[in-house]
């Protein structure tokens, strides 16, 4: 499993909305900004599947921007990373 | 200058309690642990106490409880099953407050007398309901202790906590907003309709048919017809006559017994069954429990 | 654990993204631009790191480092908030004067007046011998110059002291009993050469935190680069060590001879050198002996390391193991501060630490040295370099040696044999005297009411009605302010022009930068003037200003060893700084003393590599010393050893840094340090109030609990003005230096 | 904002059973001797009354003394300060005064109370917090730079939670 941090930006009015249909998701923590109005969220996940994870949040209604902060992959290398 | 009688010594204790728990957050801000906490639960010189509900909604919730809350909780409701729920009459500083402002609204003639019976068990079907609703609630969701929300002495001792430690505690607003209802409408609704903390001490005293209780000797009865001093002296509207709705409300609190002492004795405390038998009571030259005070 | 491995990436991965954000720090600070930048040095310890002073509307508005001066632009804390300090609100704006028994405000006239009036009364009625001037390490090279030739040439008192006395008159003792000058021979730049560090009784972290990251960078930049730290406490400096001697307090002596006994025991000792540059000397009767070499062997045989181990507590290898690192490195720098130097064997512990770079010949060249750290700024450049202590004139020379004393008459255009030829008190002697022998008092840019050891027994002396004190002072909060008789409001640092030398004899120049508040002066034009109203020879205090006085100085100090002629205002205006020997102005400053070619004191003729000349017979002496204990051992009684020092971010006596609100928030009030078992012992948790009771008095201070003071001991820091830990602390003093030992005195220590 | 999680005292459950249990008696609040603890005052009825430390007011000092008397384990009784597991703290390294380059500063290191443990200086140089950090927020509270965060345990460790980020 990865681990990543997106920064997802959004409107001030949206906020509550975007967070809430966030707050959904098991996979993710979600951590609500008010200035500059945005979120961010903490995801684990397998990274082949994080490109799709970053096109969710995109098609969230009322998401602006999606930006990718951290990422971390180090568990999934296991003994691979090694080679 | 006569001996202080029982209502003196009732307030005087409901007043030490309260001056008590205003000043317990102080006394633990100059370094004095020997008690601590408030009305839901608090540790006085290593035993605990507690709100009985406070404790029964943990555990409903979380499903498990400390052997401390436990004890805290289990010796007030060892009182209560005993003495009956004398908290709300002679510890609960809502309680001291609620009876004030009655008594202030009573002599500026509000709505007054007695409360029919359906009321007062309407009044405590909305208690129970409330507390039974909110521990489903709590059990079923793993809910916060929510009920502790809606703990008027609670809020008492909180507010001192508060004032020592700094911070602000809104829902004091409600509580005196209530009691301004109170005064207009000259009821006690709080305690009477509302309160869920009284339900289990009311409950457990239900539950111990050798509970402290009233009783009534007809035959004593001296106030003339159309005149019923116990009824006016019970500030929460219940007909001390009538043993078939006391137990949802009363909190033992006396002031019914005391209006009657001069007239003719008719109300007495007992422990016991209210067994047939004892619808004549003995009277105290017999070895009754009620001393005849004076 | 505080959380399993994914949790501190998923911390670390929220992180990552809230740092885009500038989460909680709402706005950036508004970036002040400055107007003008003015170069200066930092005002707090001995390193001397040299700062940026940026000014906006003529107030500092921020501090920087300077880039071309030796610390590369890096600045600790303090000196990277100065501008706290320098703005603070309880700046002294007026001069104050007390009239029944509270300072009220007054005019210059009046307070100089007064001031000089009472001089002259006491010098009438008692002679020199009843006035005194107690100057600091933190004032300018110019203001001690000027106060002790005011005092010495111009009153003839040589009642010259200051706080070096309690900071590093014992290290003075060691260079000069040991190479005949004062002043470390080497330079910062050894750190970066050196490859291995011996560092005693110094918590080189905390109190020299810009040498100490320089000396770390060494160690990180090569893995080879040993660290070797002889403290009682397990220091932060002691964590990055690769051999740490928690040795008992006081046992020094009894260690440095033992790893000279393993040096020559495992012929790892330099014969080629010291048998050229070194004579071997004890004290016989009181009087220097000449010894050899097997009589220094001798002497050593009875330091074995299982013996010394004994004594010190630690095991006998780490001491053969301190011994075969220092003696084994390619070069060796050692570095010592107040553990070694506030004791009552200061100066033979400095010797013992020379005698180790001489036997190894590990000295002198790069990266080989022994070097004494300072804790003031301006100690070695403002005070030792000018004399300004009781028994010393200008240029190393000695009020008891007749050639010195005329050859300052000379050079001061006095008569023949008119100096005064009695040293006068050291500081001790003089605070025990104030109000008795001592009846007038001048004291300027320091707080001896917190920073005497023993302080009770003084600031009795202090409330005399029979003594007149005078201060120099720039905070209205200082201590000392409560025992004054006049205060006079000084200028502070960047507020007026002149010299510091910092530990490695750099000379900068402080520029001025901004106005002084109010009506506060620069201190060289308070004693202009007061020595003017008590009658000093104009003749003798020809100065306008701090550049005159520089100028003065300067061409004196062409006459000794400590030649910085070529050091002229233009030129220290323009570098960051120049180390003496500079006898030229086109002389770059010297990195190496006493070696040829280095040093422009040796002739470039010299027969031999090095030359220590500050001896008669050009050899540098190695000392037989032996083991004492401390004036004041632990016992039955007070059965705990308490030792004193200072915490990062607070500097001395907190005058200043207390005026830093990011500081007074991270330490606001002292402390005690108790070692975790101890701690168990007595019931004594973190946070608690622990009492500690010397024979001189008691504190309450809150207990830090930890791994840091060996078992025995108890540290506490003496930055804290409602806390004076110097109520506790011994006043015995060094024979020689007379240093008092701050850092060893019994305690008991019990839970309060 | 940030705080809308709370920094809970030492030795707290994770949010979710820590909020099942907590009374809001108030008795870790009046043994705290510095005063670091508070108590949420905002609408939420959750959380109402719960204690909270916020570490830029006064940190806590890790004195132990609240988690044992605490009557309903909210605050498991916990008395070594390694194991009171409220939070992690972070830098910042873009503010940090000694990872910008040009001050030496390491008061966080200094006054960490697990000092050396939570906060080591790598090579003497860096300060580093590890995983042994137990989120108190001194270094928070004394960072001259603003440039330390303490992350409340409960807001990573409860992700499911259905009563994280419930005081929004």
């Amino acid at each position: 499993m990865a681990i990543a941090s997106f920064i997802i930006h959004t409107t001030r009015q949206d906020l509550a909305g975007v967070k809430a249909s966030l707050s959904q998701r098991r996979d993710a923590t979600i951590l609500p900004w008010e200035s500059p109005p945005c979120l961010v969220a903490v995801i684990e996940r397998p990274s082949k599947e994080l490109e799709r994870v970053e096109r969710e949040f995109k098609a969230t209604p009322g998401v602006l921007s999606v930006a990718t902060a951290y990422l971390n992959i180090e568990d999934e290398l296991g003994g691979e990373g090694a080679k | 200058m006569t001996r202080p009688g029982p209502a003196f010594w009732r307030r005087a204790s409901q007043t030490g309690v309260a001056l008590a728990m205003a000043g317990v957050p102080f006394a633990n801000l100059f370094g004095l642990h020997g008690v601590s906490g408030n009305f839901l639960a608090m540790d006085v010189f290593g035993l605990p106490l507690g709100d009985p509900l406070a404790a029964v909604q943990v555990l409903a919730s979380a499903g498990d409880i400390t052997g401390r809350v436990a004890l805290g909780a289990g010796l007030a409701l060892a009182l209560a099953l005993v003495l009956g729920p004398v908290f709300c009459s002679y510890a609960c500083p809502y309680g001291l407050l609620s009876e004030l402002v009655h008594a202030r609204s009573r002599r500026s003639g509000h709505l007054m007398g007695r409360l029919a019976d359906t009321a007062v068990s309407a009044g405590f079907r909305v208690r129970a309901g409330a507390v039974l609703a909110g521990l489903i609630l709590l059990a079923v969701f793993g809910l916060p202790p929510l009920l502790n929300l809606l703990s008027m002495p609670a809020y008492y001792s909180r507010l001192w906590q508060h004032v020592a430690l700094g911070g602000v505690l809104w829902p004091v607003g409600g509580a005196v907003l209530m009691l301004a209802a109170e005064w207009r409408l000259g009821k006690r609704l709080w305690c009477g309709f509302a309160c869920p903390q009284s339900v289990l001490l009311h409950l457990m005293a239900r539950l111990n048919p050798w509970r402290l209780r009233l009783v009534h000797a007809p035959e004593r009865c001296a106030c003339a017809k159309g005149q019923s001093r116990c009824v006016a002296a019970c500030s929460l509207g219940l007909d001390p006559r009538r043993p078939e709705t006391l137990p949802l409300a009363c909190n033992n609190c006396g002031d019914c017994r005391t209006a009657c002492l001069r007239p003719g004795q008719a109300l007495r405390f007992r422990l016991g069954r209210p067994d047939a038998q004892n619808a004549v009571l003995p009277g105290p030259e017999a070895g009754g429990l009620d001393k005849r005070p004076e | 654990m505080g959380c399993t491995r994914r949790e501190f990436i998923k911390y670390s991965a929220a992180m990552a993204a809230l740092t885009f954000l500038g989460y909680g720090c709402g706005r950036k600070e508004a970036e002040a631009t400055p107007d003008t930048w003015v170069k200066g040095v930092c005002r707090f310890c001995g390193t001397g790191c040299g700062v940026m002073v940026g000014v906006r509307n003529g107030k500092v508005a921020m501090v920087k480092g300077d880039p071309n001066n030796h610390n590369k632009g890096m600045l600790c804390l303090k000196g990277a908030l100065l501008a706290s300090v320098i703005n603070s609100p309880d700046r002294l704006t007026t001069p104050l004067i007390r009239k029944g028994g509270t300072l009220v405000k007054a005019t210059w006239e009046e307070a100089l007046d007064l001031t000089a009036t009472r001089f002259k009364q006491t010098l009438e009625q008692f002679g020199p011998k009843a006035v005194a001037y107690y100057g600091s390490g933190q004032a300018l090279t110019e203001e001690s110059y000027l106060a002790n030739k005011i005092f010495k040439a111009g009153l003839k008192s040589n009642n010259v002291d200051g706080n070096p006395r309690l900071c590093m008159a014992s290290a003075v003792g060691g260079y000069v009993s040991t190479f005949g000058k004062d002043e470390p021979m080497g330079s910062y730049e050894d750190m970066d050469s050196a490859n291995c560090f011996f560092i005693i009784g110094s918590n080189t972290s905390e109190c020299h935190p810009i040498l100490f990251r320089r000396l770390a960078a060494r160690k990180q930049s090569d893995p080879s680069v040993k660290i070797i730290v002889v403290d009682p406490r397990l220091t932060n400096t002691a964590r990055i060590a690769d051999l740490h001697l928690p040795v008992v307090p006081g046992t020094d002596l009894a260690l440095m001879n033992a790893m000279a006994h393993v040096i020559f025991n495992e012929e790892l000792d330099d014969s080629k050198f010291h048998g050229k540059y070194v004579s071997f000397k004890a004290m016989v009767d009181g009087k220097p002996v000449e010894k050899s070499l097997e009589d220094y062997r001798t002497f050593l045989a009875d330091y074995t390391p299982e013996k010394a181990a004994a004594i010190c507590s630690v095991p006998a290898e780490s001491i053969v193991q301190a011994a075969k690192l220092f003696a084994n490195s390619s070069a060796t720098m050692s570095l010592w501060c107040m553990g070694l130097n506030q004791r009552i064997q200061g100066v033979w512990a400095n010797n013992l630490v020379h005698n180790l770079h001489l036997i190894t010949g590990k000295i002198c060249k790069p990266g080989s040295t022994s070097f004494s750290l300072t804790g003031q700024p301006n100690a070695c450049g403002g005070v030792r370099d000018t004399g300004s202590l009781a028994h010393l004139l200008p240029g190393g020379r000695l009020i008891a040696n007749q050639e010195h004393r005329n050859q300052m008459e000379e050079i001061w255009g006095l008569p023949k044999d008119s100096l005064n030829p009695a040293p006068g008190l050291f500081t001790t002697a003089m605070f025990a005297a104030l109000g008795d022998t001592v009846r007038a008092m001048l004291v300027l840019c320091t707080n001896p009411a917190q920073s005497l050891p023993n302080v009770k027994k003084y600031t009795a002396n202090l409330k005399k009605s029979t003594k007149f004190l005078a201060i120099i002072e720039a905070f209205a909060d200082a201590e000392t302010l409560k025992y004054a008789d006049v205060v006079f409001p000084a200028a502070f640092w960047c507020e007026r022009e002149g010299v510091y030398g910092s530990g490695e004899r750099r000379y900068c120049l402080i520029e001025k930068a901004v106005a002084s508040p109010g009506e506060a002066r620069p201190s060289v034009n308070i004693l202009l003037d007061l020595a003017t109203r008590m009658g000093v020879d104009p003749k003798l205090i020809p100065f306008k200003n701090s550049a005159d006085i520089w100028e003065e100085w300067r061409e004196i100090s062409a006459k000794s060893a400590y030649n910085f002629k070529g050091m002229t205002r233009e030129r220290l205006r323009k570098t960051s700084g120049l180390l003496w020997p500079c006898p030229t102005e086109d002389h770059p400053g010297t990195k190496i003393r006493y070696s040829r070619g280095d040093d422009p004191m040796v002739p470039a003729d010299h027969p031999d590599k090095y030359f220590f000349y500050g001896n008669p017979n050009g050899r540098a002496n190695v000392w037989l010393r032996p083991h004492k204990p401390a004036a004041e051992l632990p016992d039955a009684e007070y059965p705990f050893i308490l030792t004193t020092g200072r915490v990062i971010d607070q500097w001395h006596t907190g005058t200043m840094t207390n005026k830093v609100p990011e500081i007074r928030k991270a330490f606001p009030a002292a402390f005690v340090e108790v070692n975790q078992e101890d701690a168990k012992r007595l019931g004594i948790a973190n946070g608690d109030n622990v009492r500690l009771d010397t024979r001189r008095g008691s504190l309450v201070l809150s207990a830090r609990v930890g791994e840091v003071c060996r078992p025995g001991l108890v540290f506490a820091p003496f930055y804290d003005a409602q806390k004076l830990v110097n109520e506790l602390t011994v006043d015995a003093v060094d024979e020689a230096s007379k240093q008092p030992e701050f850092k060893i005195c019994a305690v008991r220590v019990s839970k309060a | 904002m940030i705080y809308e999680q709370m920094l809970r005292p030492p030795g707290a459950r994770g949010e979710r059973e820590f909020l099942k249990r907590c009374i809001q008696c108030g008795q870790c609040g009046q043994i705290c001797p510095y005063g670091s603890i508070v108590f949420e005052a905002g609408f939420n009825p959750e959380t109402f009354g719960t204690p909270r430390i916020a570490p830029r007011r006064v940190p806590c000092y890790l004195c132990m003394r609240c988690p044992p008397v605490c009557p309903t384990e909210a605050l498991l009784p916990v008395t070594a300060m390694a194991r009171a597991d409220m939070g992690i703290a972070r830098i910042d390294k873009s503010r940090c005064y000694t990872y910008e380059g040009s001050i030496f500063c390491k008061t966080c290191h200094e006054k960490c109370p697990l000092r050396n443990q939570a906060i080591v200086m790598e090579k003497g140089l860096f300060p580093v917090i590890t995983e042994a950090c137990v989120g108190c927020g001194v270094c928070e509270n004394v960072c001259p730079r603003k440039a330390i965060l303490t992350i409340p345990k409960a807001r990573l460790a409860a992700a499911r939670d259905r009563w994280d980020g419930g005081g929004a």
